[in-house]
């Protein structure tokens, strides 16, 4: 077992590298010139110029790739173009937010959705079925900020119930904290929860369809008695997988939640980031984004031996 | 092709009568829906449109059903009732949002054709050429593990803003998963029996990719383009909301919206006219795909 | 990576759901949650002419002189100044008890450091400090003496420059970080103190009271008289979507908005607890051509432009609302001394005609005008297609290209022809304090490529400008003030596109909010 | 004491737009206590679907809707759900066909062995323990602590479908159901199998429903006989009278269609030339990588084997044994890893894919699935001269040549302009045989060729096979699991065990005295022995 996670550890190395460079490159090659954007409007071409010598942008491509790396390597990502902060910093204080946002709308999600599609696939062609694939299409087809203004103007404006935006830390106390999180998080819940409802109905009608599943019914249970025994524990391996590659489709979701409720997070920092052309603070969150995503569709792959037998390394 | 071939394909089409399939609700509501779409791209100009970008300051955000005057390009001026209302810059709405149809069906389509065809080249190298899977899954890996929202917003905000920048930067991220897909379906494909009795006939490997291996990728491949341009109409919208999407002389449902979404509480109407554009058309677009998927290869839902 | 930092308790799953709005810790402190037109990125009041990082700079420095409500200068840090008969040696000397927030007292070497390092970046700075200052000198901790070479009434209005460069004073040590690097300790002897602990660029940025502060007997007029602070904290919050701060001010989670839309005002008159404050200084909307590259460096091509635009127009695209715009055909603001409309009959008429006869005359041969236009400033958004339509209409060919702020202000930084990477023209807003006379508008600066971008070239405006510094009185400096606008006008260094005031919105329980160019926090009071 | 179970003019109807309107049409039977009754029937004979009705597990879709169904005395049409809860697994109980799949992957088999005890009784854990080692012990599975904590996929298919058969018994009850439970066994597994129902039957009297398509199995276990065609009894008896004196035409074709186990007498081949032969082939695969132990399967050890122009050599062994790898290896649709395949001499084992394709005309093979074997999306006739034409033929002179193969297979000419979806399995298997000759291959491999086709459609291919070989004066080299096949085609025959040929020689020999003990126990194990009738010559 032991051995299975250390190869796949080793696996992902490649993986980060490629993201690396797949977001250097893009950088670079893009026509944009931050050494303009920091000189500010007061300055003349030599101070643009002494800027990028600064910044080192002036060297040739490789060789700040590997000045990059190998900073990368030791833990350092680098200082902000823009805030004059390094970017570990500037991440560090603008985390909690998103990791709070993420994990709040990941048990929002799955709380919902997955009773939502077991209840859709036991009673498949039945009223219920259709509500709930409908819904879940219609997850898919309405962009989360429509979603995120109209929960808003309902909770927020008319019932005066919820914060109409901002994020109040932890810190501060769990209640309000709470109370901001709920209008992100279902807003970001939507698009998660059609995902997760159409994979776990998907999922638990093939098991359903299996050999051993009419086995169980010959020996006599009750279909609760087939569906908790004997479905979900399969359809859980599959299930599993889907939550974790949604984690890709949620950042996307963080990005536009944070803009609409004003939420200091990571994902609108890489929005400013990017219409300032920070490299480095650029380049580690779409790293520590692909990071996350790694990480935890490996913890999810090792979760499997747990729930499958067959699957043991 | 020779000429008995023809023959054969010609009396094959004739024979083509309407699939069943295409007498399920599920297919003939979302198709026609879309086809009006397209229609109304086409004929944006003759319905009753104006020049989507022609502006009159003087009659900014006014509230649908309008009767106001516009300055014709000879520069006289005529009555013009504004059924859906004006934006910030007293542009019409509904020119704007018919306009919109187009760049808006563009981008879902050149997306999805963008993403199809690379993905498939990709994954059918990438399913056959053995020596080959390795490096390509682990860039795909790597493509596949940057979240597309971001790399579409760095991809088109550090290029020159455009229609082609933003189709570049929402198909790039949804590349990983057509070839992911295309290489599934090589690899089962390759098993096949009549896949083995085209080796043993001596059929070289390029023919038998085309010949035996492609066609049978198609129907689950149609599905998957379905998916990705729904998906790109919404990321456009997306994108244009964050301010990087398609600039604001190009009217398009994402920028209509996004230019509207100061004004969501006393001018509603900026934003849910386009609003409703994109979630009719998104709507249909997914479940046309789903019903394609059940139809064409129910297997294939275990894949997706 | 710092993860362990944040606890994220149990409690996670339990969702809350209704109840009574939350009750605010109640604590003795009065918070005001103010939201700024943008976000703080910089701070170092000389690196960039942003108005925000202007803003911060009134919060945490103070001015040795500053221009009251009817733009007058008044001495601030300065307690008396006496002027040499020969008008060639001033000696000023501090008030008593000034300190710097980290509690030294403020020397005037410190304020000699501050202005070299100012003058060497700010245009009037550099006009005033190069061109009359001979030589200036601290006898003692108390006192600053300069002497000029010739006499000139604008070197106290330099010292009390209302906008963009303010001459902020800063200790030594840190006023001799060389101009072109950004300084990183921001200490001033300003009515707040920057929280640099709590600053979380894109989230928030926090000011409190500076208790050592000794502000000035006299009651407080725009940025002169006392500056009384009389709330402990101030925290500028980054919420990027006006409609969102707007809903933030009615639900009370904020208290202060500086530039609601204009089109969004009525949703705030209909909030009961809601109010606006208009202050008296006002916005011009310009154009600026750039004369170095075709086709615009061919005046007759410009002049075209006089007739082609008119001003109601972007008024009524960006303001929109009557009651906050007005049309003002002079480079000065109207409200101020030196406003004038020599030169301006027939102009700004919107006659595509006459300018399609002009650009015949002038030989326009069609190449398409590259017009940069901004997309992410609100105020500044509709400018671009207008300016773009009436051109058209006029006979233009335009070449329209929408990018965010930060991309415009670097690329016109850039000399090259419009069509490979430069550009011919765009928009812009400057606040009426930048602006009260020839040799304040940097847009008339016309010395070549050392002027601002579009490097006006024009030794007649030069030899104004420099006449203007050494007017005697009110009348000379109009004459000149007169004279210098005709002139811009021939030329065209820039086309002024209207005025427009800038309401501030505000909870009914705050009050004393002072009139001035910029929004200073002094004063203000939150029951 | 009466009948267990008494089915009384059963009708199931099957949902609209089904080929037949009924599953199974006025269907009557009975099992005494401790008799076996075979039902046997062809696929879609509605077999199954009878004994699903009984147990009350058809779907949803599909509903009976007349006759009556006792069960020791109690009706059951109509019966609630909740009492036929309480009889299934206690009173009646299923065995299925595909063990690999009809057990939980998640759970260990003494949880689903345990379950049925905990759901129908009040047994104490200690007791249901005893109980499940018991059960365990009955069906002769080796050591039963090992096994309660085993999980299915570390079982045998044989070790698996006992523990079926464990859970089924494990309360005693009166009528045990068996849908075709040794079909997806070895032959040897399937013997072990047949004997431990047969003995469970005669300790315990329970009555057992046996379904199967397989007369050798009938043969060998049935008291009683019920045959079934397309939904209806044609006819029903003692096993003997139905076996050898059938009286129903379809039942008479049946069993004459059930090649016979005795080898036909083949002509002999007076010293024709050899075609294909292969020296020590041997395939090795390798798993394993970073971190990871290497595991090496041998799946062709040594294998030397010889086919003359004309003859047809048959490879026997059961699954696992590499009988089709080394087919595979001979099409070189995989690379050997050792040894020489020559066909007229010439060594073609190494050779890279370029030069190997003169070679490949010279031999052909037809694969097991009939419904995979062709492109759907392309016509017959695109499928057929695609082998002539890569090698060479004009596309006229191909046409003509695949009509011609048609004729010699007994398919219309007009099938050429249609799609594979538009005709049956062993129409399929036809034309695949049909393209296999179009490029005139001196070496035919038919791999398991006839195995997916039911046993009348089966005796036909069987008769083309051994046609073309003499028309054509082919070499067969024929792969199989079924020894009546071996039996019936073969002119010699190769037995084959784990990757190793264990004996080979003359068919009739071989089946008289076979000298190595695994293909004795490999014979012993055949079903039915009495039954089946020469089908070749």
């Amino acid at each position: 077992m032991f051995g299975y996670i250390l190869r796949r550890l080793v696996s992902t190395i490649p993986v980060m590298f490629i993201v690396a460079l797949i977001v250097f490159l893009m950088l670079r090659l893009t026509p944009s010139d931050p050494a303009a954007i920091i000189a500010g409007d007061n300055a003349d071409a030599s101070q643009v110029a002494m800027i990028r010598q600064q910044l080192g942008l002036d060297k040739p491509l490789f060789v700040q790739l590997f000045v990059w790396l190998s900073s990368l390597a030791h833990g350092d990502l680098g200082e902000s173009f823009f805030f004059k902060k390094t970017v570990t910093s500037l991440i560090a204080d603008r985390i909690e937010p998103t990791i709070a946002l993420a994990v709040f709308t990941l048990v929002i999600a799955v709380a919902i959705a997955v009773p939502l599609g077991i209840f859709a696939a036991m009673r498949r062609g039945s009223l219920l079925d259709r509500i709930v694939m409908g819904f879940s299409v219609m997850g898919f087809s309405v962009p989360a900020f429509v979603i995120g203004y109209a929960l808003i103007y309902v909770f927020a404006i008319k019932l005066q119930w919820l914060p109409v935006q901002g994020y109040s830390r932890i810190a501060d106390g769990i209640e309000p904290w709470a109370r901001s999180l709920v209008l992100p998080s279902l807003t970001l819940a939507v698009i998660y929860v059609a995902l997760i409802a159409r994979m776990t109905r998907t999922s638990l009608l093939e098991v359903l369809g299996e050999d051993y599943i009419r086995t169980a019914y010959s020996r006599g249970l009750t279909p609760l008695q087939v569906l908790v025994r004997h479905a979900l524990p399969n359809a859980a391996v599959p299930i599993i997988t889907v939550i974790g590659l949604g984690v890709a489709l949620l950042i996307g979701g963080v990005v536009v939640t944070e803009s609409v409720f004003a939420i200091p997070g990571i994902g609108r920092l890489t929005v400013d980031a990017v219409l300032a052309r920070d490299y480095p603070t650029i380049q580690a969150i779409i790293l520590l984004f692909s990071f996350v995503y790694v990480m935890i569709n490996l913890i999810i792959d090792v979760s499997y031996t747990l729930l499958d037998p067959r699957i043991r390394y | 092709m020779s000429e008995r071939a023809q023959t054969q394909t010609f009396r094959a089409l004739a024979k083509l009568r309407v699939p069943a399939a295409a007498k399920e609700p599920a297919i003939i509501i979302p198709a026609v829906i879309l086809g009006i779409m397209v229609l109304i791209a086409i004929l944006a100009p003759w319905l009753g449109t104006i020049d989507p970008t022609l502006l009159d300051p003087t009659q900014r955000n006014k509230l649908p059903g309008f009767v106001g005057q516009i300055v014709l390009p000879d520069g006289s001026k005529a009555p013009f009732t504004f059924h859906l209302g004006t934006d910030a810059l007293g542009r019409d709405i509904y020119s704007r949002v018919l306009y919109g149809t187009r760049v808006s069906l563009i981008i879902g389509a050149l997306v999805a054709i963008f993403a199809t065809v690379f993905g498939l080249a990709i994954g059918m190298v990438a399913g056959y050429v053995r020596w080959s899977d390795g490096l390509i899954m682990r860039f795909m890996d790597g493509l596949m593990a940057i979240p597309p929202i971001l790399l579409a917003i760095a991809l088109v905000s550090l290029s020159r803003a455009g229609v082609t920048a933003v189709v570049f930067a929402i198909a790039i991220p949804e590349i990983p998963r057509v070839v992911r897909l295309v290489r599934a379906i090589v690899l089962s494909i390759r098993e096949e029996p009549y896949v083995e009795a085209a080796v043993t006939a001596g059929t070289p490997t390029p023919v038998l990719l085309f010949r035996h291996v492609l066609p049978n990728c198609m129907a689950p491949l149609i599905v998957q383009a379905t998916f990705v341009a729904a998906s790109a109409i919404l990321v456009e919208s997306i994108l244009s909301f964050l301010g990087v999407g398609i600039p604001p002389e190009v009217p398009s449902w994402g920028n209509i919206m996004a230019a509207g979404r100061q004004y969501f509480r006393i001018f509603p109407h900026n934003m849910l006219y386009p609003g409703i554009c994109i979630a009719v058309t998104v709507l249909c677009v997914n479940v046309l795909g789903d019903a394609l998927r059940d139809r064409l290869d129910p297997k294939l839902r275990k894949r997706v | 990576m710092r993860f362990r930092k944040f606890a994220l308790s149990a409690t996670l799953a339990t969702i809350v759901a209704g109840g009574a709005a939350a009750v605010a810790p109640a604590s003795a402190e009065t918070v005001l949650k103010a939201v700024m037109h943008s976000d703080v990125k910089i701070i170092d009041p000389i690196w960039t002419t942003a108005y925000i990082s202007r803003n911060v700079g009134y919060m945490i420095y103070d001015t040795l002189f500053a221009l009251d409500a009817k733009n007058e200068v008044k001495p601030q840090m300065v307690d008396k100044v006496d002027i040499s008969a020969d008008k060639l040696t001033y000696t000023m000397t501090l008030r008593d008890g000034l300190l710097w927030h980290d509690g030294q007292p403020v020397t005037s070497e410190d304020c000699i450091q501050s202005l070299k390092r100012w003058s060497a970046k700010d245009s009037l700075g550099q006009k005033v400090f190069t061109g009359f200052v001979s030589e200036i000198s601290a006898p003692d901790a108390k006192t600053i003496v300069i002497k000029l070479k010739e006499p000139t009434g604008l070197l106290l209005f330099a010292l009390a420059k209302p906008s963009s460069n303010v001459p902020f004073m800063m200790p030594k040590r840190i006023a001799e970080t060389d101009p072109g690097k950004q300084i990183s300790e921001f200490i001033g002897s300003g009515p707040f103190v920057l929280k640099k602990d709590e600053w979380k660029p894109g989230d928030k940025i926090v000011f409190t009271k500076f208790d050592k502060y000794k502000p000035r007997p006299e009651p407080a007029s725009a940025f002169a008289g006392g500056k009384v602070v009389k709330v402990d904290r101030v925290e500028w919050l980054a919420i990027a979507d006006a409609q969102q701060a707007i809903n933030a001010l009615s639900a009370g989670e904020i208290d202060y908005m500086e530039q609601p839309p204009h089109d969004l005002l009525p949703l705030i008159k209909a909030d009961a607890n809601l109010k606006t404050f208009v202050s008296s200084s006002t916005g011009q909307f310009t154009f600026r051509p750039n004369s170095l590259v075709p086709p615009l460096n061919n005046p007759k091509i410009k002049q075209a432009l006089w007739y082609a635009f008119n001003q109601e127009d972007f008024l009524k695209a960006t303001v929109g609302n009557a009651e906050y715009y007005k049309v003002c055909k002079s480079y000065y603001p109207c409200s101020t001394p030196l406003s004038t409309t020599a030169g301006m009959d027939g102009l700004l008429t919107g006659n595509a005609k006459k300018a399609q006869e002009l650009l015949k005359e002038a030989g326009y041969d069609g190449t398409p005008i590259v017009l940069m236009a901004s997309t992410d400033l609100p105020i500044l958004t509709n400018l671009g297609p207008v300016a773009k339509q009436l051109m058209e209409r006029a006979g233009f060919k335009v070449d329209m290209q929408s990018m965010d702020w930060q991309t415009l202000v670097a690329r016109r930084n850039k000399k090259d022809p419009a069509n490979a990477g430069g550009w011919n023209g765009f928009n812009t807003a400057w606040v009426g304090a930048d602006i009260l006379n020839p040799v304040l508008t940097a847009y008339m600066n016309a010395a070549c490529d050392k002027a601002l971008f579009g490097w006006p070239c024009d030794e007649k405006i030069e030899k104004l400008r420099t006449e203007f510094m050494k007017a005697p009185d009110l009348a000379a400096q109009k004459k000149i003030a007169a004279e210098a606008q005709e002139e811009a006008i021939a030329y065209t260094t820039h086309i002024p596109l209207g005025e427009y005031s800038q309401p501030i919105a505000m909870r009914k329980n705050i009050d004393g909010v002072i009139d001035a160019a910029a929004p200073v926090f002094w004063n203000i009071t939150k029951k | 004491m009466g009948d267990i179970l008494v089915v009384d003019r059963l009708t199931v109807e099957l949902p609209p737009g089904s080929d037949r309107p009924y599953a199974v049409e006025d269907v009557s039977f009975s099992v005494a206590p401790g008799e076996i009754v075979c039902v046997v029937g062809e696929s879609g004979s509605g077999k199954s679907v009878s004994s699903f009705t009984v147990m009350g597990l058809l779907p949803r879709e599909v509903k009976p809707i007349a006759g009556s169904i006792r069960l020791e005395g109690e009706e059951l049409m109509g019966a609630s759900e909740k009492r036929y809860r309480e009889l299934r697994g206690s009173r009646m109980a299923m065995i299925f066909q595909e063990p690999m799949t009809a057990l939980n992957p998640v759970k260990t088999i003494g949880e689903q062995i345990e379950e049925v005890l905990k759901v129908h009784t009040q047994m104490s854990q200690a007791e249901r323990r005893a109980r499940v080692m018991e059960t365990i012990g009955q069906v002769n599975l080796p050591d039963p602590d090992q096994i309660v904590r085993a999980f299915p996929h570390q079982l045998s298919g044989g070790q698996r479908q006992r523990a079926m058969i464990a859970g089924a018994l494990a309360l005693d009850p009166a009528l045990l159901i068996a849908d075709e439970p040794t079909t997806a066994l070895d032959v040897t597994t399937q013997a072990q199998i047949l004997q431990l129902i047969a003995d469970l039957r005669a300790r315990r009297g329970t009555g057992v429903l046996f379904i199967t398509h397989d007369f050798g199995v009938v043969a060998e276990i049935a008291h009683r006989v019920v045959v079934m065609q397309k939904g209806k009894v044609v006819e029903q008896g003692l096993a003997d009278d139905v076996l050898n004196r059938p009286k129903h035409p379809y039942t008479q074709m049946l069993i004459g269609a059930v090649p016979s186990l005795t080898p036909a007498d083949r002509k002999p081949l007076d010293g024709a030339p050899v075609v294909l032969n292969t020296r020590n082939l041997r395939k090795v695969y390798s798993s394993g990588g970073l971190f990871q132990k290497k595991r090496v399967v041998e799946a062709v050890k040594d294998v030397s084997i010889d086919i003359r122009r004309g003859e047809t050599v048959g490879i026997v062994g059961e699954s696992g044994s590499g009988k089709s790898t080394v087919a595979r290896c001979v099409a070189r649709l995989i690379d050997p890893t050792a040894g020489e395949i020559a066909i007229d001499g010439a060594d073609y084992a190494k050779l890279p894919e370029r030069s190997l394709r003169d070679h490949r005309k010279r031999m052909q093979i037809v694969f097991q699935d009939p419904y995979r074997s062709l492109n759907p999306r392309r016509t017959v006739a695109q499928s057929m001269i695609e082998a002539p034409v890569n090698f060479g033929m004009s596309e006229a002179e191909a046409l003509s040549r695949a009509g011609d193969l048609l004729d010699l297979v007994h398919l219309p000419r007009q099938s050429l302009d249609r799609f594979p979806h538009q005709f049956s399995g062993g129409q399929r298997q036809r034309i695949c045989i049909a393209r296999a000759l179009m490029p005139q291959p001196e070496v035919l491999i038919a791999d398991e060729a006839v195995s997916a086709l039911d046993v009348s459609v089966q005796a036909q291919v069987l008769k083309l096979f051994d046609e073309i070989r003499e028309k054509f004066s082919l070499a067969l080299l024929f792969i199989t699991h079924d020894l009546r096949v071996a039996a019936q085609i073969c002119d010699r025959i190769v037995v084959m065990q784990k990757g190793a040929v264990v004996e080979q020689g003359p068919t009739k020999e071989v089946f008289a005295a076979p000298t190595h003990p695994y293909t004795q126990a490999l014979f012993a194990a055949a079903p039915g022995k009495t039954i089946g009738v020469k089908i070749t010559a």
